[in-house]
């Protein structure tokens, strides 16, 4: 038996929202370039920025999933690229944690993503958005949204 | 939430609207809804693997069907649920909550103390026939249901926890309303009015209280009675078991420090008990210290400590609800221990926990003349 | 070869013996060990000075109050211990504080310790009217025979890190017949061996039986995958966590009692996580409905993330769970594979630097877009 | 006293106009809590624009600015100004990014407009939860410690020292100079050193701005940039403690030669004649080059990176410094037959060709060569190597190893002193390769020549110049430092003294109370990335403007 | 010069990274600088770099907060599109004249949105990207250029040949053209001069043996950089002249070296990063690289060329090297040595040349009254101690200007012109 509100259900073509962390010195510049050179992705990805990856506590990205967010980017700079020296270092760690934490309790790892993304790497920012938006699409809505069992 | 005048009104009015009872509450709250008296309702609900019950903030009202009322056991107590919708405001919602007396008097409780905002809860409370204690139901959560059920329609107590069997307050009557089942007919039931907002919200639901209440009082007033000579008798043995220090000790001796009973307590509602923080941290010299004038200390050594501490914390606000002694996962008796200190406190200051949000707690009031006996008497 | 102690008496008693020796002879101010503490016998840890303490003590009580790794970081806290002490303990007990230590959360100096192969112990529940006491003779035939009780918390059931990594003396307990007449202890270190030097019994070179423990090894992994393959069925996904966690009432006893969990207030009841009514209205807009108090699940997997890094596997969450979830086998499942990814063993090494804490330039390639 | 939010959107002109619907983004946020005004503008960050702004604000009595325009990297700063203008803490203020990153990158207009809805309501939900921050000024000390009494700690000192600023020179020998004072010569000019070096030094007895300290050592550095306690010791008579403040330090302490003993085969140490570059450089200079018999060498052999495998990198001046050593030779005795033996020839940069073009010549020759033995022969010595996979040998009356450059033997202790890293090679790391290579991770503390890296004296003098320019610019007399103003913080009640916040700060920001066992954030140090609050279990760890608080409610406007 | 008013301003001429450096730390010291560009945009060369040696690290990345943080320094007033015309004066007072050429669109209004372009008819080849891409005759070099707004060239407008054209000026919607415009002459007052125009590298076409320009697939560095570039002409994607990805690559160090006379002492290294360049986006790409001596110098340089090694590069040591037509491919022709000729068919062939001055060093070395060396790189008034220091007091000079040389050097003498400047001039 699964107790779920109904009254949320959406018929409409369904368009993810994925959230992205951009450290402030290479990612967001690399989003920012997109922009300027004019490259489309679709507007399912919603940017947060932060000075440094490693800002980025995991419990935002849990607390975003089970909020219902349907995918989440974590991008930094390049590792070796760090403006503060090896903060991305530890975002990947910490990243990697709590993806194996996903994958070993069955649930949709598949909905988080770390990327590198360069100041100079506006081309990459955009395919990464479109590739990820597709690949969410084919997972569908995060069924945590609708869960009042949380 | 003042009171209308002879503070418990002597009419109530009769709901019966669907086959059964659970049915008839349902649809009360679902008009109530509809009429926009509340946004939401707190109210237990199964748990998807229907192996328990918790609380649910429900806005959808297509949700209310599957609300349980009077759930078979008490997992998380309702007036920590209130505190926790409410805590950091009233918001902007009007919210009914349908919980037993001992979880209303402890939402009044931690009104008091700060703990939630009432402005905007309309409190439910509802005639209670005890609980099991979570571990048997947990053995067999379907027998569990049904013996529940059965045990509640007869009012029968045995199968219900300890701290049950001794509750005389199990339809107190603190919130705005109360729901009285106790001699209804299995489809209706009895709705009082304890507050001004009480009034209110049958005047808006077009309910007219004139039914005369007395018959339901009987009956309360009985089983008061017996439970509360049964709740003498024990007290007075647990008294007599526990009686010294050395028997304290004993009691707890298997407490392992896991301060479970702390954290599913009401009304301990510190952010961090004090028997948690940096002052009980010690130098280990404090405790070499402490073990040499003995030969030998317990270790942790604070454990007498932190529940002695704890009464003197809690014991005046205390419910008797049982959390407690639920939680306690090498079953010691904790609410009934707390229950019977609760009984000697609470009856220095005549005070009963969470009887009217009027009443202040002892500690932050005093009165000229009081609590002689506890002075030397050559004074 | 490990220069191994042998005193002729049972295991226990032997270590009591020990005991003694080391609190007369001086050489230790305090003894941490479990010891029946009432005369209906409940057992609790105790910090004994002086050897007329150690009646009733009961070093091997396969029992687990409380995991002693939390209780000697509580004793070093506050700075390290200024007299020497010697603890037993058991092997989870010993590396949760060696994962203390590395936080700052406690000091080795002056604290010795006594372990052994360890056969697991009885769930807290048994504590109550000498359910212990009553299945002792049950436990040690199994010890002896190398064998898995059914009743040992399931912790213990599927744990495969039952050897020591760094006890000064390790007892040779697992599989070994004869421990109701001798008392042999492994002297693995210096400080091991300085502090048995002039103990009455015979002194010879010994290692632990390979033979016999991989045996033991080999059943125990097989328990474990059994245990692993159940939680697994139920995990499937949100839903079946959902379902596993349902009756959580949130006492957060499993963070309480859980040895890595060290900080002072946690941080998923600071008011960060604390639901604003604003948070409630619009949870409620998206769901319909919300479970009270909500962050169930939040609590669960950030705890997860928190700790399953160092989560040694020691089953006290489990122990005093007040709804028995199996969060021991949820916690230990998830940890290890965590701590595969950076090949890490909490405990096993405390100049082993926690995961979180360091990194390799080039790693975790799999993470990565 | 009660919030109220401007919120003004610019069309940038078609920009924003063309592809989002802004009136349908008025709609959505203008009926949101605290939100007083909502508004659009053809282009806010034209002049008009900003006085547009400034007068709103000031007019409409608005506490909170949220900007709905584009990149905060193209003009967060100029509507910060703007809030100052207004007199409004510029920390009140938010920019919502709907140019760069939504109008610019979205095909359909609704779905822009959607999306421009939430990076507006998310910028609106965490400007009420920003703060005003108010920028810190700390006193700062312009004195400047430098260590190591070398050619480039001389350099710096000089360009330094000034009335209103004092230079501590500390010398761990007896005397100033260093290595240089043991040349002939400068290559490529062939200038004597001596010209170069002594005056100098003369320049530094004469500057009253500068303290020199021989025979010291730096014992002990507390504190960060602008305002650091020095405490040394003088090494000779009964050890003299010194102790001073400083508000910079520049480490200058040079570099020591590879010793050849470590390689058997060249069999230094062993036999006769076989001595190293620093051994030849002082012989040379005596005036006299000679065998141990006090004859003259008939031939020489220069052997090139030696130790080079052993230290895994090229130390970029032996093979000029041997290209020198052909000419001194060759200056005091012309027929002397000289011998390179090198493996790869390293002589970058504009003059270095020439040199060696203009040392080549009669009897100076070049063999490449591996695997080089020395051993004794007779009274002489006998070179064998490789050479294009021919063995040869070469019998020799002198050899000179040119051994690689490495770290001195301090460079650990004073890491460690001033809070600063080394490199896989033992040298200090700079702060970053390209952009700082003289900065360090500790601001302040600042390296020079070979104590950063095998170099000759031209960038050994070039980099204490570019220290000096450093410290000049950033630490002016009378002017106060002004730290970052987004610093972390870490709450004293929450935090339980883990020390992972220490271990994860890469610029040492962060200290251990042990009296209260919690960290403690210097924010004068501090530069705001956050780390520490990523990795902080307790929530104890928070940095300002980028708080738990500000983030999450941005994350939650986009989850709902 | 006592009785001369003193300044205290500063100009530097190139907005580089050694330019960009040194503006930055003078404003810093609350000095007034004033920064002159010939281009119209700031960067210089390091900008068409997708990443540099030794650590990899993304040269955008690295480079555009400063260039941001230049432009928004209220001390620093960059002149872009502009030249030296005359010097006068001495060390504490020079008068400076400054020819900046019409941008034709005003920086005030411009918001850098590009809509400009589109709609302009003129197409050429981009010079920015070497030509392997195109653009308009109003343009940014490349995207993400600062300051972001772009510039017409007037040889090529139709506008400037005569004809009725105002494209751009009808895109703009922020009346940011301005036909108007007019070369302006300035007049600066400094103290001081710090030169940083930085260099050019060997004319490959002058050395035919490589087949630069007659072969197909025969890169120059920079070309190959602008392949490599993520915001480059391919977006990254390092194709053939055919569209085929290489299955193998020679890079030729010491392109012009013989003819030069000196080693440029970046070559190797980056050669050795188009070795990564080419294995990160090709792995199974065959490398050969041929060099005469490895110049590698430097503490963490020589990791780098192991690393590289170790990804199965083909180091060869040889001399005489042809780049010939075969069939339908190329190869490379040399003589490893020991006297054997020896040949290799390869798809791809990568020059490294040297680095050389800038044109107009001579012309600029005039207008300031310095000496310039045998090869026409600005001469230091002494080799071994500082050579930030020229001839004429008062000017000083930073990066490639004086020698060939890596960023870090550069990045170094700027900071050292500064340091002499406030020293000398307090």
């Amino acid at each position: 038996m699964r107790i779920e509100s109904d009254s949320m259900k959406k018929d409409e073509e369904f368009m993810p929202k994925i959230l992205a962390f951009l450290c402030n010195w290479c990612s967001y510049a690399g989003a920012d370039l997109a922009g300027t050179s004019r490259l489309k992705y679709p507007p399912s990805i919603l940017p947060i920025r932060v000075m440094c990856s490693s800002r980025v506590d995991p419990l935002f990205i849990l607390k975003a999933y089970l909020g219902g967010i349907d995918g989440v980017v974590v991008a930094g700079c390049h590792p070796g690229d760090c403006h503060y020296e090896k903060g991305n270092y530890y975002t990947r760690r910490r990243f990697a944690l709590l993806k194996k934490i996903f994958e070993e309790l069955g649930i949709e790892s598949d909905r988080l993503l770390l990327s590198w993304i360069s100041a100079s790497e506006g081309p990459k920012y955009a395919k990464v958005a479109t590739e990820f938006t597709e690949k969410i699409k084919k997972l569908g809505e995060n069924s945590a949204k609708n869960k009042i069992f949380l | 939430m003042n009171k209308p005048e002879g503070s418990l009104k002597n009419k109530g009015a009769i709901i019966s609207a669907k086959p059964s009872t659970k049915e008839s509450i349902d649809d009360f709250l679902k008009k109530a809804m509809d009429k926009g008296v509340f946004d939401a309702v707190l109210i237990p609900m199964m748990v998807p693997a229907g192996d328990s019950f918790a609380y649910v903030l429900i806005e959808d009202k297509s949700l209310l069907k599957d609300a349980i009322p009077l759930p078979p056991i008490m997992s998380v107590q309702g007036g920590h649920a209130v505190s926790s919708v409410t805590r950091l405001g009233k918001g902007s919602m009007k919210i009914a909550v349908i919980m037993r007396p001992c979880e209303i008097r402890a939402a009044i409780e931690l009104s008091k103390l700060g703990q939630t905002d009432l402005e905007n809860v309309t409190l439910i409370s509802i005639d209670c026939p005890g609980v099991l204690p979570i571990s048997d139901f947990l053995s067999d959560p379907g027998k569990g249901m049904k013996q529940f059920d059965e045990a509640a329609k007869k009012w029968d107590d045995k199968i219900m926890r300890p701290v049950c069997q001794i509750c005389d307050k199990s339809s107190m009557v603190a919130g705005d309303l109360h729901i009285g089942t106790l001699g209804a007919k299995n489809n209706t039931f009895l709705v009082i009015s304890n507050s001004q907002k009480g009034n209110g919200i049958l005047d808006e639901l077009g309910i007219v209280t004139k039914e005369s209440i007395d018959d339901w009082q009987a009956k309360v007033k009985n089983i008061a009675e017996e439970k509360h000579k049964k709740r003498k008798k024990n007290l007075k043995d647990l008294k007599t078991k526990i009686g010294s220090l050395d028997n304290l000790i004993d009691a707890f001796s298997q407490c392992i420090n896991c301060h479970n009973c702390m954290r599913v307590c009401p009304v301990c509602y510190c952010r961090l008990c004090y028997f948690d923080s940096d002052k009980v941290k010690h130098p280990s010299e404090n405790y070499l210290q402490m073990a040499e004038s003995k030969g030998s200390i317990r270790f942790l050594p604070d454990t007498i400590f932190f529940q002695m501490g704890r009464m003197m914390h809690m014991s005046l606000s205390c419910v008797s609800c049982g959390a407690c002694e639920d939680a306690c996962p090498v079953s010691i008796p904790v609410a009934q221990i707390f229950s019977m200190v609760a009984d000697e406190t609470q009856g220095l200051f005549d005070y009963v926990s969470g009887r009217s949000l009027e009443e202040p707690i002892p500690l932050v009031a005093y009165k000229e003349e009081e609590l002689h006996e506890v002075e030397d008497a050559n004074d | 070869m490990t220069k191994t102690l042998k005193i002729n008496k049972n295991v226990e008693q032997g270590i009591l013996e020990l005991l003694k020796f080391l609190l007369d002879s001086g050489k230790v101010n305090g003894v941490f060990t479990l010891k029946k503490i009432n005369k209906e016998g409940a057992v609790a840890y105790s910090l004994i000075t002086r050897s007329d303490g150690l009646g009733g003590a009961v070093p091997l009580f396969p029992l687990m109050p409380v995991n002693a790794g939390k209780l000697l970081s509580r004793f070093s806290l506050r700075g390290k211990s200024n007299k020497p002490v010697v603890a037993v303990v058991k092997p989870c007990e010993l590396r949760a504080f060696i994962e203390l230590v590395k936080r700052e959360q406690g000091s080795l100096e002056n604290i010795f310790f006594i372990s052994s192969t360890c056969g697991g112990v009885y769930p807290i529940e048994m504590a109550v009217d000498g359910a212990v006491e009553n299945n002792l003779s049950k436990y040690w035939e199994a010890v002896k025979k190398g064998e898995i009780l059914a009743q040992l918390r399931p912790a213990c059931r599927g744990c495969v890190e039952f050897k020591p990594y760094t006890a000064d003396m390790t007892v040779d307990l697992v599989g070994k017949e004869d421990i109701d007449k001798r008392c042999a202890i492994l002297l693995n270190t210096k400080n091991g061996e300085g502090l048995a030097q002039d103990m009455r019994g015979d002194f010879l070179e010994k290692e632990l039986d390979k033979k016999i423990l991989d045996k033991f090894q080999n059943k125990r992994e097989i328990e474990r995958k059994k245990l692993f393959d159940e939680i697994e069925a139920k995990m499937k996904g949100l839903d079946g966590f959902i379902d596993i966690f349902g009756k959580c009432l949130g006492c957060h006893g499993c963070s309480k009692v859980c040895p890595i969990c060290y900080c002072t207030l946690c941080e998923f009841e600071s008011p960060d996580s604390e639901y604003k009514p604003s948070n409630y209205e619009s949870d409620l807009k998206k769901r319909g409905g919300l479970r009270v108090p909500p962050g169930t699940i939040y609590f669960q997997i950030g705890r997860l993330d928190h700790i399953s890094i160092s989560c040694v596997g020691c089953g006290a969450c489990e122990d005093v769970c007040p709804v028995d979830i199996p969060i021991s086998i949820i916690f230990k499942k998830v940890g290890e594979s965590v701590q595969k990814l950076f090949d890490y063993i909490p405990g096993r090494d405390v100049e082993e630097e926690i995961p979180l804490l360091t990194f390799e330039k080039e790693e975790l390639p799999e993470f990565e877009d | 006293m009660e919030k109220k939010l401007g919120v003004y959107i610019c069309e940038c002109g078609p920009n924003i106009a063309e592809k989002i619907d802004i009136d349908k983004v008025i709609d959505a946020v203008s009926s949101l809590d605290d939100v007083a005004v909502v508004d659009r503008y053809k282009l806010l960050c034209s002049m008009d624009g900003k006085k547009f702004l400034e007068e709103q604000i000031k007019k409409q009595g608005i506490t909170h600015l949220v900007v709905a325009a584009c990149s905060p990297k193209q003009h967060e700063q100029t509507f910060m100004e703007v809030c100052i203008n207004a007199g409004i803490n510029p920390y009140l203020f938010q920019l919502a990014n709907i140019r760069e990153q939504c109008a610019w990158v979205t095909e359909d207009k609704d779905e822009a407009t959607k999306k421009a809805i939430i990076l507006v309501k998310a910028a609106i939900r965490r400007v009420r939860y920003h703060v005003s921050l108010e920028k810190k000024e700390i006193d700062s000390n312009p004195d400047v410690l430098v260590i190591g009494g070398g050619i480039a700690g001389i350099e710096s000192s000089l360009l330094l020292a000034s009335s209103d600023r004092m230079v501590y020179l500390v010398e761990k020998t007896s005397s100033l100079g260093g290595l240089i004072t043991s040349y002939e010569k400068t290559f490529p000019s062939m200038v004597s050193s001596s010209d170069i070096i002594k005056q100098k030094i003369q320049d530094v007895d004469k500057n009253e701005n500068i303290k020199v300290f021989t025979d010291s050592e730096v014992e002990e550095s507390l504190g960060f940039f602008g305002n650091f306690q020095v405490k040394l010791k003088k090494t000779t008579e009964e050890n003299e403690v010194v102790e001073f403040n400083v508000g910079a330090i520049v480490l200058a302490t040079g570099s020591t030669l590879f010793d050849p003993d470590r390689i058997p085969q060249y069999g230094y140490g062993k036999i006769d004649n076989v001595i190293t570059s620093l051994e030849f450089e002082k012989m040379n200079l005596s005036g006299r080059i000679s065998l141990k018999n006090n004859k003259t060498p008939k031939s020489v052999a220069i052997i090139h990176c030696v130790g080079r495998d052993e230290v895994g990198y090229c130390s970029e001046i032996c093979c000029m410094y041997s290209l020198k050593f052909v000419r001194y030779i060759k200056d005091k005795l012309p027929d002397v037959k000289v011998t390179n033996f090198y493996s790869d020839l390293c002589i970058p940069g504009k003059s270095d060709q020439k040199f060696y073009e203009e040392t080549k010549g009669k009897d100076v020759n070049f063999i490449r060569a591996n695997d080089i033995e020395i051993t004794k022969q007779g009274d002489r010595i006998n070179v064998k190597y490789k050479n294009e996979n021919n063995k040869k040998s070469l019998p020799i009356d002198m050899v000179i190893l040119s051994p690689a450059v490495e770290p001195t033997s301090d460079t650990f202790k004073l890491a460690e002193l001033t809070g600063i890293s080394q490199g896989d090679k033992g040298f200090f790391s700079e702060e970053h390769e390209k952009l700082a290579p003289i900065s360090t991770s500790t601001e302040g503390v600042y390296i020079v020549g070979c104590a950063q890296g095998p170099k000759n004296i031209s960038e050994t003098v070039v980099q204490a110049g570019a220290a000096t320019g450093k410290i000049l610019s950033s630490l002016v007399p009378g002017r106060k430092i002004e730290p970052e103003v987004k610093t972390s913080q870490i709450s004293e009640s929450f935090c339980i003294g883990c020390k992972t916040c220490i271990s994860v700060c890469s610029y040492g920001a962060i200290t251990f109370d042990e009296a209260r066992k919690i960290a403690v954030v210097n924010e004068v140090i501090c530069r705001g990335c956050g780390n520490c609050v990523g990795a902080c279990p307790s929530g104890a760890a928070n940095i300002k403007h980028f708080t738990f608080n500000q983030i999450y409610q941005e994350l939650m406007e986009a989850v709902k | 010069m006592a009785d001369k008013e003193q300044y205290t301003d500063v100009l530097v001429i190139g907005a580089g990274i050694a330019g960009i450096e040194a503006s930055l730390m003078l404003s810093y010291s609350d000095r007034k600088v004033h920064l002159i560009e010939k281009t119209s945009y700031t960067g210089g060369t390091v900008i068409k770099f997708e990443e540099v040696f030794s650590n990899m690290e993304c040269s955008t990345c690295m480079v555009a907060p400063i260039q941001q943080e230049l432009l928004q320094d209220k001390n620093i007033n960059l002149l872009t599109l502009a030249e030296v015309q005359e010097v006068k004066g001495s060390f504490g007072n020079f008068t400076v004249k400054v020819r900046k050429k019409a941008r034709y669109v005003d920086l005030q209004n411009c918001i850098g949105c590009n809509e400009c372009f589109e709609p302009c008819p003129v197409s050429l080849k981009n010079e920015f990207e070497e030509g392997l891409s195109e653009r308009k005759a109003i343009y940014v070099p490349c995207a993400g250029a600062l300051p972001n707004a772009p510039m017409i060239d007037t040889e090529h407008c139709l506008r400037f040949k005569g004809k009725d054209c105002k494209a751009c000026q009808e895109a703009c919607m922020f009346e940011a053209i301005d036909f108007n415009q007019k070369d302006e002459q300035l007049e600066l007052k400094v103290g001081a001069i710090i030169v940083a125009t930085g260099f050019n590298t060997f004319d490959t076409k002058q050395s035919p043996e490589y087949g630069y320009g007659k072969l197909d697939d025969v890169y120059t560095a920079f070309e190959f950089e602008r392949l490599y570039a993520s915001n480059g002409p391919t977006d990254g994607k390092i194709l053939l002249k055919n569209g085929e990805i290489p299955k193998s690559a020679a890079i030729l160090h010491c392109v012009g070296r013989d003819k030069k006379g000196y080693c440029s002492s970046v070559c190797c290294m980056y050669s050795l990063k188009f070795n990564h360049y080419l294995k990160s986006k090709i792995p199974e790409v065959k490398i050969s690289e041929f060099y005469t001596d490895l110049c590698i110098p430097g503490k963490s340089h020589q990791k780098f060329y192991e690393k590289m090694k170790g990804t199965g590069t083909d180091m060869i040591r040889a001399g005489e090297i042809e780049v010939i037509k075969q069939g339908k491919g190329i190869a490379v022709k040399y003589n490893n040595g020991n006297g054997k000729k020896s040949s290799l068919p390869i798809d791809m062939v990568i020059l490294s040349p040297a680095i050389e001055p800038n044109d107009g060093a001579t012309k600029l070395a005039k207008i300031l009254e310095i000496s310039i060396d045998d090869y026409g790189f600005f001469k230091e008034k002494n080799q071994d101690i500082s050579s930030v220091i020229t001839s004429n007091p008062g000017v000083f000079m930073a990066g490639c200007v004086q020698g060939p040389k890596n960023i870090q050097d550069s990045v170094s003498q700027a900071s050292a012109a500064v340091g002499k400047i406030l020293s000398l001039s307090r």
